[in-house]
This record gives structure tokens, C-alpha cells and sequence, in this order.
């Protein structure tokens, strides 16, 4: 392993949260963008920062010359070499805990956790470790390390390898979970994690790799705590996260006929949250559904449906629903697997019911 | 493919130590059913996943078959195992039914797991196979914890933990160890040495001598060929002696490769391993026709007889396979079932 | 290490949800109860249970001669010897799946981890193996273990010490998660987590161990999924689970002299949870606060006041307010860690807004 | 308590080899000094909490201070290190001020954390501290990260990772290792085995040799006797100095004792080790003693000089205490700061 150049300089240490450029994915950025996928997207927002900044480097099992497990890191080996592609042994805490350390001693360290039903063996690292090591040291000590894994089930990958972790650690104050629903949010998030002074849990789902999107080329960054409108509508706010945004869209194409005007929001950060667009727009439409992929119970929608609930109590005609993953483990046959996630038709159903028109 | 049991071609090898057959011929023949259950249960498992009739990936365990077969001849059948994602072949070769696993693998409520567990998680407990795990390493603890319930019941069962070289990256496996070597557990821990986790070659995920891993924690360890199932079924038979007499823990290092990708889906592996590699393991190291040639040689069986044999078996696993196509789901309400005991 | 006796029988098996003896803590049990701490009466139950079924054992760090760091354990070793209270090297990651494979094969281990905050090390085998297997495995292998575990801060023991962490186990289907508040439901339910079927995770609060309170003599069991009403009101509900209960009781002393009758409703179990008793109570009163020491972000408070606000929403006359502790790593300092909890004042406080008397 | 310095009732030791003195004489005299300096910060820690003006538990490090002192004298001052729950040792070697220790202790604005952190949470990055860790073995895959950053940075900084030997139960320290050792990363682990895990003595918690545990990854591992600081010294210097020319991590386990319980609250201890054998290591086991007899032996110090040293950090001790306890407190709105950089 060699050593990176010497030119690793204080002033490319940027603050997180300045957005060199922000945009509502709802307007399609033309000049300059292609359309790929979110998995390119991801590989392309680390090309560049690893262009950008010696400091970043990814460590992870299958990282280097097998691309990860979902080949979305192909190629990154080739540029930058093993000495920042490094493969890992089958390790995740101790992987998770170089990280940490890496971090705390002037490195970028993006840690790959293959999936996220792995992260109940880094748990100690992220939370115990990472995420108070800041504020434990009084401020003097700090983490900027990214912790990329993944969720989502309908894979047919069975309890162990389809769960949805991300309430874990969004319940642990010291970290910041990202959870992207477009290429072009999946590159633009990207970037300001890996730019952020603080660890960052980036969840992606795997079954959204594929998914298509106009990214644009070069440098621009998302900044956490700001959600984005994806749809906007009158009658009833969806707010879904990750794979579900993509649920809510298409439940929002199947409402349009009905006469239900559906506002989907995306949050793209559970920490920080943006509480204030997800209240605005329960106000406004008075009824609400929170969308997630995670185990419904003690999970991200309870903390989403509450903060609605509270914070536009007196608006809502109506009790926020909750939809998030049926409290099973994930089964393994088809059949079974499928009826444990939200899909367009009952998200539809759930709206219907909500505004009476079921 | 060639039948497995064509040993003309099978080159010999220099061998330092020649285990003895079993004295017991049927069993010999067993053991060479078994392997070639397994090898070709797999074939079938490769051709519903190319096919599309199957839901998900596999991990194939073609060419460790030695492994699971010589270790399991050794045991009980109240005697425990723990198994891998690449678990099919430690689960037949404790004595599972190949229709209700093709059950399993395809999702059916006729399945060991009522298609809950799928390829990853097939459990058999009337066989003593307390299942598959999907994290590796997973099982480790879960083994352990089975040695020291079978101590504390005075059942003078062993366990076995199988698990693959990648494993050895897990830190619980380590905490495990130590707890069976303080407290002479019943258990035997095989590490399957194929070469690789996923992708990644051995040499660059494990530092040291493997077997100085167990040792460290004064644990008796042994290391044999994999391929060689009867090396494997008389160390093995050592080890469980030992572990019902009372004398702890043990550690076998079975050195073997697998043939087929990590995954069925992992079929472009030239970044990672050469196709030289894989044709001199099939050709030269393959585990039944290694068997195969020692039953030949010593007069233990005919080409006649294991012609017989593969007629038996491949009968049983397409009869295996087509009951679980023509199986039924299982009923939507059981989604929420099992949840809780 | 010596064989449990040969008499294990099946008999033996008792199903988890039947309660002999069901009482509602409000009643004072005289007969043949006696004062004690929660400590003890933890101790009672676990030495009750070892006497009745030789497959009940405890493992844990320090459990056997020191009787853990909260010497909770004192003297069953002595009973039990060291074949059933076992001391462990400090490998808690281990020593879980240890017990899930015991309890797998016939045992039912008592696991001891002996502060919350480790089971960082252990979500794994807690959430992928002891909750799942029972599942995945259709139903044929099952995992009757206990795991006790504490919460709680102000103890002066800083960051890594301090956590309540119970909301990562509520969000795994397959675990049950129990949180008892008094000497009288900690006997009981863990009786009722010894004799179930299933993963039971046990959360105890460490600054409650010398709490008193009348305990009866011998068996009992408390059903879980059964709120328990500690105060009855009906101006607002204040929903409070383990550590908090004390809180809200004082609280609701505080409230009585301003004519604010708080009606306080513990949990007891937040998996099974008793969705029912909760809103009944909400619906009665129209307001309600729900307290709880985990950190306040995607934590217990956000799914008690979901489900509130929710079930009751249409007799609500102002929103579910939550009460959790504060989004920080709980610092050392004694000025600061006090900050970080809810307390009797601080609940009072906010019951006041929420009834208009502030 | 006596002077430690008394070292008239110092029974010789017989030992294998005498590690030489430094050259120089005021890195010998500076050794002696650490070494009081935790002793009698110590003494002061529990005199804080008998008298109730500590808030919390602490974990005394009497006892050990030649691991402390003579492994931190063979490192650079930007050199890395992690510490523990008995952590105090290690920071004061490393160059912490007793004042802001003192401060910290008290959960007071001016400590090293601004009150934050505690007795086992303090952390010193301009002396290379990282931070003591309250998880056991928590630290292990940190201070590997930080020998991987410093081999990417091209910076020849050496990590020390501290730990008691009940980190040995802890898996990711193998996990750790395993790393360290397959990319040749420069970390020292350094391992302070004092017979007990909290109220447990080690061989019911630790199955084979220790040393065997790393050398099993290929780890070059040396043991050395913990009370001569010497011993300590002289094997570190070796170590950092392999690590630093590139030839990768070490493993040094250092044998010793702690005098006091396992925190300041364990105070009735004979239910776990004898009183008898707490006064021989404080007899003739005692490193600060030992270090004085060796000093006096060589005419390198008179019992006069530890007088005046004994004076000079007594009076810096009291002067810290005296400054924590006047010390404010942080202003409450601190509560909410430092969650985020
Ligand atoms: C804890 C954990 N990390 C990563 C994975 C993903 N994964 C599945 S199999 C595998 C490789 C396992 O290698 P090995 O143990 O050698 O078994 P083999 O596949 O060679 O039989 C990996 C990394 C996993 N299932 N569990
Ligand atoms: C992961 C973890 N488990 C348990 C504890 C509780 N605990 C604190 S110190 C200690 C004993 C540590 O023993 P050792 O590592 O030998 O250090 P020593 O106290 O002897 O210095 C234990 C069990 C902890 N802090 N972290
Ligand atoms: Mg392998
Ligand atoms: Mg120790």
C-alpha cells in the first residue's frame, strides 16, 4: 500500500452543509446531464470526490476488482488503485471501527457494508463509537466518514438479507442518515456525506440500482435536512422514503383519476429531518401517509407520522396513516415476500379510504 | 456434464497419508451416493435458477462435497450441525428429503422452512440440522451454545459447526472458541477452505497459518484434504470421539473448492480465478471420482454399480424436483404466522 | 460442568401469555407480600424459576460470585452453582448466540448483558438469529431465552453507560421487549419472559434496582401485551414506560394541587403492546404526553403517540405530545446529564400546556 | 499509604534479563516522575470520591504505571494512542496536564472535554490521545483505522492501542489484528493482563496462551514483565521502531496488577483475590519501588532526589485538585453542542 500524495490540504476540508447547488428534482436539469442509473450515479459522485480529495477512500469486502456484490463500484479500482479500493475480509465491525479511526486521524473513509441486515454487527462502532466521539471529546475529536449499505426487500433474499435498518440508526443522535430515491438526489446526497464532518449512514435500496434518472455532469451537492417535493398535489401528502418514493409516485398516478391530487414528499434525510416542509404540506392538504420500507413497528414512520400529527394537529381532517413494512421477518417465498412491503395499489387503497372516497 | 463417476480420467495423486475405506462396504457405497446426491442435486438447482423457475440466487456447494458427506457419516442423527449459506450439501448429507428442499428453494409450502427460509435457511431439526445462516459466521456462537445445551442435558451429543474460510473474519467466531476451550465443549468447528470469499482470494483476507487460529485458544485442530472424504470421515471420527469422551472442542480445516460461482449468477470469473483452476480441481481433485478410483482399486465396487447408483439418484432428484413445481404456495395468511411460538 | 438432572419433561413447558395471577399494582397485596427492591425481586424470580425448571440457567459477565456489577445475582450461585450461573469472558456478541443455541436445544437461558449499551455488539445475533429463527424456520425450531439488560442515565457514567437503547429490540419482529417499573411487574414478568416461547428482551433500569415496593411470596406471573393503569385520572393520560413511571407519578402529585387529574398508564411491554388500554385512556381524557428515556428522535415515545393519536383522533382536544430523552450523547457532567431527561417538573410542565394552565 | 518511593523494603526480584537503564539519566528521573505523577493522581482520584466530590465511578491505574509510562516514553509526541476505562495512566503518560484531568473528573467546563466526557471518555489530540474508550476493546479496530491512516498519510506515526486482558473476550479485536497484520499496518497492541476482568480472574476467561492469539495471525508478539518499566521501555522502543520502518503491527502483552479494586466503589474484594496476594505485588512487585531500587543500584538518583520530585508532584497534584474544584461548570447550553461538527 503506498501513500497518499502530500498535498492533502486544510483547505479542502469543506464545511458540509453549503450546497455548491441545489435543485428540486422536479425541474429536469438539461445542459450538462445524462441519464443513468442510481448505481452510476453513486460510482460517479465517489469518482469525483476521490478525484477531488486524496483523503476519500473506500474500504469494504468486494470493493476492488469485483465492484461490490451489486458491481455498482466497477471500475473504481482501476483509477484509483487498491490503495483506496481496498478489499476487506469479511469483517464488518472492525472495517466500521478502521473507519472510525481513519476518520478521526485526517482521512475520508467510505466503509461498504454489503447489506444492511449487517449493520446489527456494526452497531457498537456506528453508535457507541462514531457517533459520540464528537461530542464526547468536548468537540475536539471528529468523524466524517460515510457508512454506505443498503435495504429493501422483494429480492427473494429471504429474513437475513432484505431488511430495512435505517429507524436503527436514525435513533442515535451524533449520526446522519441519507436516504436517496434518484440518481440525481443518489449523487448530489453523496457528495455532501462524504464532504460532511460527521458520519453518515447512507442507506440505498438495492432494488433501485437499476433505476433510471437525469443526473447531472460534474459538481453539485444536496444538502441534508431539506426535503424534496416530488410530486406536487392538494388532497393528501404522502411522505415516503427511499424505495417508497418511488410507491407513492406511482400511487399518486393512480389516485389522479379518482380526483385525488396526492403530494409526495421525500425527506432524502431522516437526521436531519426537515419537519417543517412534511408539517407545511399536511396543513395544506389536511391528510397525510407515511411511506417507509423498514419494519413498521417502533420504526421511521412513527417518528414522520407523529411529528405530522403533532405539528399540524389542528389542520388534519383526518389521523395520519402509517405504512411501513409488515412486522415479519421477511419471508422467503414470493407469494409471502410480497405482501409484506407497500406497493401503488394499497398506498392507493390507504388514500382512498382517507379522503372517503374507498 | 460428464457423469461425475467416470474415474478413467481421474489422474492420481500423491497422496501422504492413505485413509482406509470403511470397513463397511455399503457404507463406502453410501458415502459415494451421498456426494454424488449432492453434485447432482446441485446440477438441478443451476437449471431451475437458469431457467427461471426459481425465486432468488443460490450458492452451490459442487466440489465440497467430501466435506459435509465425510463429516456427517461420522455423526449421530441426534447429533447437531450448523450450516452456511452454501448449506445444501451439509443438509443432504444430514439426511434431508431433495423434494421438500427443491420445495424450499422454490418457495413451497411443502418446503422444510413452509418456504419461509428458502435456499440460505433450510432447517431440518428431526435431522439434528439446527440450519442455515445467511450471515456468515452467523452460526458460530449458535453452535456453541447447542455444545454446551447437549453438555448441561448430559446427551452426549456433538455438535458441528460448519462454516467457510471467509468465517474466519468474523470476530464471534473467536469469542466462540474460547468459550468451548474454557468449558470443553462438544463442539467441532470444520472450516470449508474453497480459496475464496465471493470474489476475494484467501491469501488476502486471512494473515497467518489458519489452524494457529484455533490452537491459539488450545483447541485441538486438525487439517486434511477436502476432497479425500474418507481423510475427512476419519478425522472427523476422531474429533466426535474425543468430544464425547469429554475432551472438548476440536477444529478441522478441510481444504476444498467449490466449482461454480460464489452464486449461481456468478459466472464471469476470470477477474478472479483462472479457468486452469477450476479444470485442475474438476479433473484432478474431484472428491467422487477420487472415491470412486479407491473403490475400483480396491475392489470394493464396479463401474456397473455406480452406473446403478446415478440411474437411483438422478431418478430421485428430477422426481424431487418436479414435486416441488407442482407443489402449492403457501396460503397468503401465513405470512403473518410463526412470527411468535 | 455437571448435567442438569434427567427430569426435564415437557410438562414442564408452560405457555408464556397465561397469567396465574393477574393484579393490577394499584392494589396493595398484603397477604403474604413483603417489601422489597426491584433488585430483589428480580433475584426472587430468577431463583423461583431455577427451582422449578432445571433448563433455566444464567450466563453473563461477573453473574456468578460478584452477582453482576449490580449485584442483582447475589447468592445464586451459591444455590445454583456454577454449572447455572456462569461466568463469561466479557464477549457479549458470544455469550447471545450462546444462549439462542442453548434455548434452540432444549435450555432456557437467562442471558446477562450487563448495560444496555452493549447490545451494539449484539443486534446481530438478537435481531438476524434469535429473532428469526422461529420464522424462518416455519415454525419447526424456536428460542425460549431471555436477555436482561438495563437502561437509564443520570447514574454519572457518561456516553457509553447511559443509553436506552429499547427501541432497537421494539423495532424487530420476533423479539418481545419488556420494561418493567416496579418491584411487583418485575417478579412477574419475568416470570412470564422465563416461560415464553419466544426471545424475550428484558430491560431493567439501574437506578431503579433500590426502588421498593410489596411483592408477593411465590408464584406469580404477568401477562405481557397488558397495560398496567399505576394512577387513574381524567384530565390527561400520561403514558410512561420503565424509569419514567416514577417520573410521571411525581408528576402527577405536581398536578393534583393545580386540578389536574393525570391518569399515568405503563406499558409494561412495548412488544406485545396494548394499543387498547392506551387510546381508551387517550379517548377518556383527550390529552396525553408519552415518556420514555430513549433518546426522543425515532425512538419509543414516537410510536406510543402514533398509535394515540391515531386511535384517538377524534377525541383529542390538543396533540400527543413526547417526552424523550434529549437528541444528545448523554455527557458525563452532572449539570448537563440532568438536562437530558424528563423529569417530574419538567412533565408537569408540559402536562400544564397541554390542559391550558400554563 | 507509604511513600512509593520508599524502597527500603524492596525484596529483589529474581529476573531473567535486567533491561539497561536509559543513557540519560533525566529520562530515567522523568520516568520515576510519570510514574508518582499517576500514582499520586490516583490516590487523589479516590480521595475525591470517599469524599464525595466526584461525581460517578473511576478506575484506578495504581499498579501499573510502568505500562503506562514506559510504553508512552517510546513514542513520539504526535505518535497515536488509544486507552481504556482505566485510562488515566495512559493520558498522563502521554502528556495530559493533571489540572484539566482533575477538571474533566469533575465534569467541569475546563476539563479535557469539557466536562463531557469523565473519567473514562478523555481524549487529548494534541498529545496524540484519541480518547479513552468505556467499551472494552472498543478501541482495537479504531486505533488499527488510525496506523491506516497514518500509512496512507506517509505520516510514520505509530498507533498504541492499550487494553486489559479482558479485551481478549472482544471478537473485533481479532478482526482488528487480522487487518493489521495482512496490510503490515504500524500499530502496537498492547495488551496490560492484570489477572482480573472486573471480579474475574483470567483463566476463567481466557482459554491458551495469550501470546499465541496474535502470533496466530502472524502478529510479532513479545511479553514482558509490566511492573519493570525498563522491561516496558526497551521492548516498545523495538516494536516502534519496527513499525515505523514498515515491517507492520505488534502485540505486547505486559504482566501486571492492579492495587486497587476494579473501580474506586470495590472495596470488599476477598470474595475474588486475597489480600495476601495484593501485598506481594505491592511489596515486591512495585514498579515505582523497583525503578527507585534500579536507580539507586546504578548512583543514577539519591533517595533525596525522589524526595524532592515526590514533593514537587505532590504539590502539582493538590494545585490540579484544588484547580478542578474551583472550576465552573459548563453553561447548560453546552448540553446541545458538539452533537454535530
Ligand atoms: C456477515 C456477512 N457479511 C457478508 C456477507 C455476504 N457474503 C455472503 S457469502 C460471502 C462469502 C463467504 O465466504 P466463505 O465463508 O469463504 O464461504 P464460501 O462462499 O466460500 O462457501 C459473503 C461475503 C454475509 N452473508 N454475511
Ligand atoms: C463491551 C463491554 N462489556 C463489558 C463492560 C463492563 N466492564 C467494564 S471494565 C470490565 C472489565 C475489563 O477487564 P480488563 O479488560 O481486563 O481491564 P481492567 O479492568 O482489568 O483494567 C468490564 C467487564 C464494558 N465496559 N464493555
Ligand atoms: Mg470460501
Ligand atoms: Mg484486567
Amino acid at each position: 500500500m503506498s501513500t497518499l500524495s502530500s498535498q492533502v490540504s486544510s483547505s479542502q476540508v469543506s464545511s458540509g452543509h453549503v450546497a455548491s447547488s441545489q435543485t428540486s428534482s422536479g425541474q429536469q436539469a438539461t445542459q450538462g446531464t445524462r441519464e443513468m442509473t442510481l448505481g452510476q450515479a453513486i460510482r460517479e459522485a465517489l469518482a469525483e470526490e476521490m478525484r477531488r480529495d486524496p483523503r476519500v477512500f473506500i474500504i469494504g469486502e468486494d470493493v476492488a476488482e469485483a465492484g461490490t456484490a451489486f458491481k455498482v463500484l466497477t471500475g473504481l479500482v482501476a483509477e484509483f488503485g487498491p490503495t483506496r479500493v481496498i478489499d476487506s475480509p469479511i469483517s464488518e465491525a472492525a472495517i466500521t471501527g478502521l473507519g472510525v479511526g481513519g476518520a478521526m486521524t485526517g482521512m475520508r473513509p467510505v466503509v461498504d457494508i454489503m447489506f444492511g441486515d449487517f449493520i446489527g454487527l456494526i452497531m457498537d462502532q456506528l453508535a457507541n463509537q462514531a457517533a459520540k466521539i464528537h461530542y464526547m471529546s468536548g468537540g475536539k475529536l471528529k468523524v466524517p466518514m460515510v457508512l454506505r449499505t443498503t435495504l429493501g426487500a422483494t429480492r427473494r433474499s429471504a429474513a437475513q438479507h432484505s431488511q430495512s435498518l435505517h429507524a436503527w440508526a436514525s435513533h442515535v443522535p451524533g449520526l446522519k442518515v441519507v436516504l436517496p430515491s434518484t440518481p440525481y438526489d443518489a449523487k448530489g446526497l453523496l457528495k455532501t456525506a462524504i464532504r460532511d464532518e460527521n458520519p453518515v449512514v447512507f442507506f440505498e435500496d438495492k432494488m433501485m440500482y437499476q433505476l433510471k434518472g437525469q443526473v447531472p455532469e460534474g459538481d453539485y451537492t444536496i444538502p441534508f435536512g431539506v426535503a424534496d417535493i416530488k410530486r406536487a398535489g392538494t388532497d393528501i401528502t404522502l411522505v415516503a422514503t427511499s424505495s417508497m418514493v418511488q410507491v407513492a409516485l406511482a400511487a399518486a398516478d393512480l389516485l389522479e383519476p379518482l380526483g385525488i391530487s396526492a403530494e409526495v414528499i421525500d425527506p432524502r434525510t431522516t437526521v436531519p429531518l426537515d419537519t417543517q416542509t412534511l408539517i407545511a404540506s399536511a396543513k395544506k392538504t389536511s391528510r397525510a401517509i407515511v411511506i417507509d420500507e423498514g419494519y413498521e413497528q417502533y420504526g421511521v414512520t412513527a417518528e414522520l407520522a407523529s411529528i405530522i400529527a403533532d405539528g399540524a394537529f389542528y389542520y388534519l381532517d383526518a389521523p395520519v396513516k402509517r405504512m411501513g413494512a409488515m412486522n415479519v421477518p421477511v419471508p422467503f417465498s414470493p407469494v409471502l415476500e410480497d405482501l409484506t412491503v407497500p406497493t401503488a395499489q394499497t398506498v392507493t387503497d390507504m388514500a382512498k379510504t382517507l379522503c372517503g372516497k374507498a | 456434464m460428464p457423469h461425475p463417476h467416470t474415474v478413467s480420467s481421474h489422474k492420481k495423486e500423491h497422496r501422504k497419508e492413505q485413509y482406509p475405506l470403511p470397513a463397511d462396504r455399503e457404507q463406502a457405497l453410501l458415502m459415494y451416493e451421498l456426494m454424488l446426491k449432492i453434485r447432482l442435486f446441485e446440477e438441478q438447482v443451476n437449471e431451475l435458477y437458469t431457467s427461471a423457475k426459481m425465486p432468488g440466487l443460490a450458492h452451490l456447494y459442487s466440489g465440497q462435497e467430501a466435506v459435509a458427506v465425510g463429516v456427517c457419516q461420522a455423526l449421530r442423527r441426534d447429533d447437531y450441525i450448523t450450516s452456511t449459506h452454501r448449506g445444501h450439501g451439509h443438509c443432504l448429507a444430514k439426511g434431508a428429503s431433495v423434494d421438500r428442499m427443491f420445495a424450499e428453494l422454490l418457495g413451497k409450502a411443502a418446503g422444510y422452512c413452509r418456504g419461509k427460509g428458502g435456499s440460505m435457511h433450510i432447517a431440518d431439526q428431526e435431522m439434528g440440522n439446527l440450519g442455515a445462516n445467511a450471515i456468515v459466521g452467523g452460526s458460530a456462537a449458535l453452535a456453541t451454545g447447542a455444545a454446551l445445551s447437549s453438555k448441561m442435558r448430559g446427551s452426549n451429543q456433538v455438535t458441528v459447526c460448519f462454516f467457510g474460510d471467509g468465517a474466519l473474519g468474523q470476530g464471534v467466531l473467536y469469542e466462540a472458541m474460547n468459550m468451548a476451550a474454557l468449558w470443553k465443549l462438544p463442539v467441532i468447528y470444520v472450516c470449508e477452505n474453497n480459496l475464496y470469499t465471493e470474489y476475494t482470494p484467501i491469501g488476502e483476507t486471512a494473515a497467518g497459518e489458519i489452524s494457529a487460529r484455533p490452537k491459539a485458544f488450545g483447541i485441538h485442530t486438525e487439517t486434511v484434504d477436502g476432497q479425500d472424504i474418507l481423510a475427512v470421515y476419519g478425522a472427523t471420527q476422531r474429533l466426535v470421539e474425543r468430544a464425547r469422551q469429554g475432551e472438548g472442542p476440536a477444529f478441522l480445516v478441510c481444504n476444498t473448492y467449490r466449482y461454480y460461482g460464489h452464486h449461481v449468477g456468478d459466472v464471469q470469473r476470470a477477474y478472479y480465478r483462472s479457468k486452469e483452476e477450476e479444470q485442475e480441481w474438476r479433473t484432478n481433485r474431484d472428491p467422487i471420482k477420487l472415491l470412486g478410483a479407491r473403490l475400483i482399486e480396491n475392489d470394493r465396487a464396479t463401474p456397473a454399480e455406480f452406473e446403478r447408483i446415478a440411474q437411483r439418484v438422478q431418478t430421485e432428484i428430477e422426481a424431487g424436483a418436479q414435486f416441488a413445481l407442482n407443489a402449492p404456495y403457501p396460503d397468503p395468511s401465513e405470512v403473518t404466522q410463526h412470527v411468535y411460538a
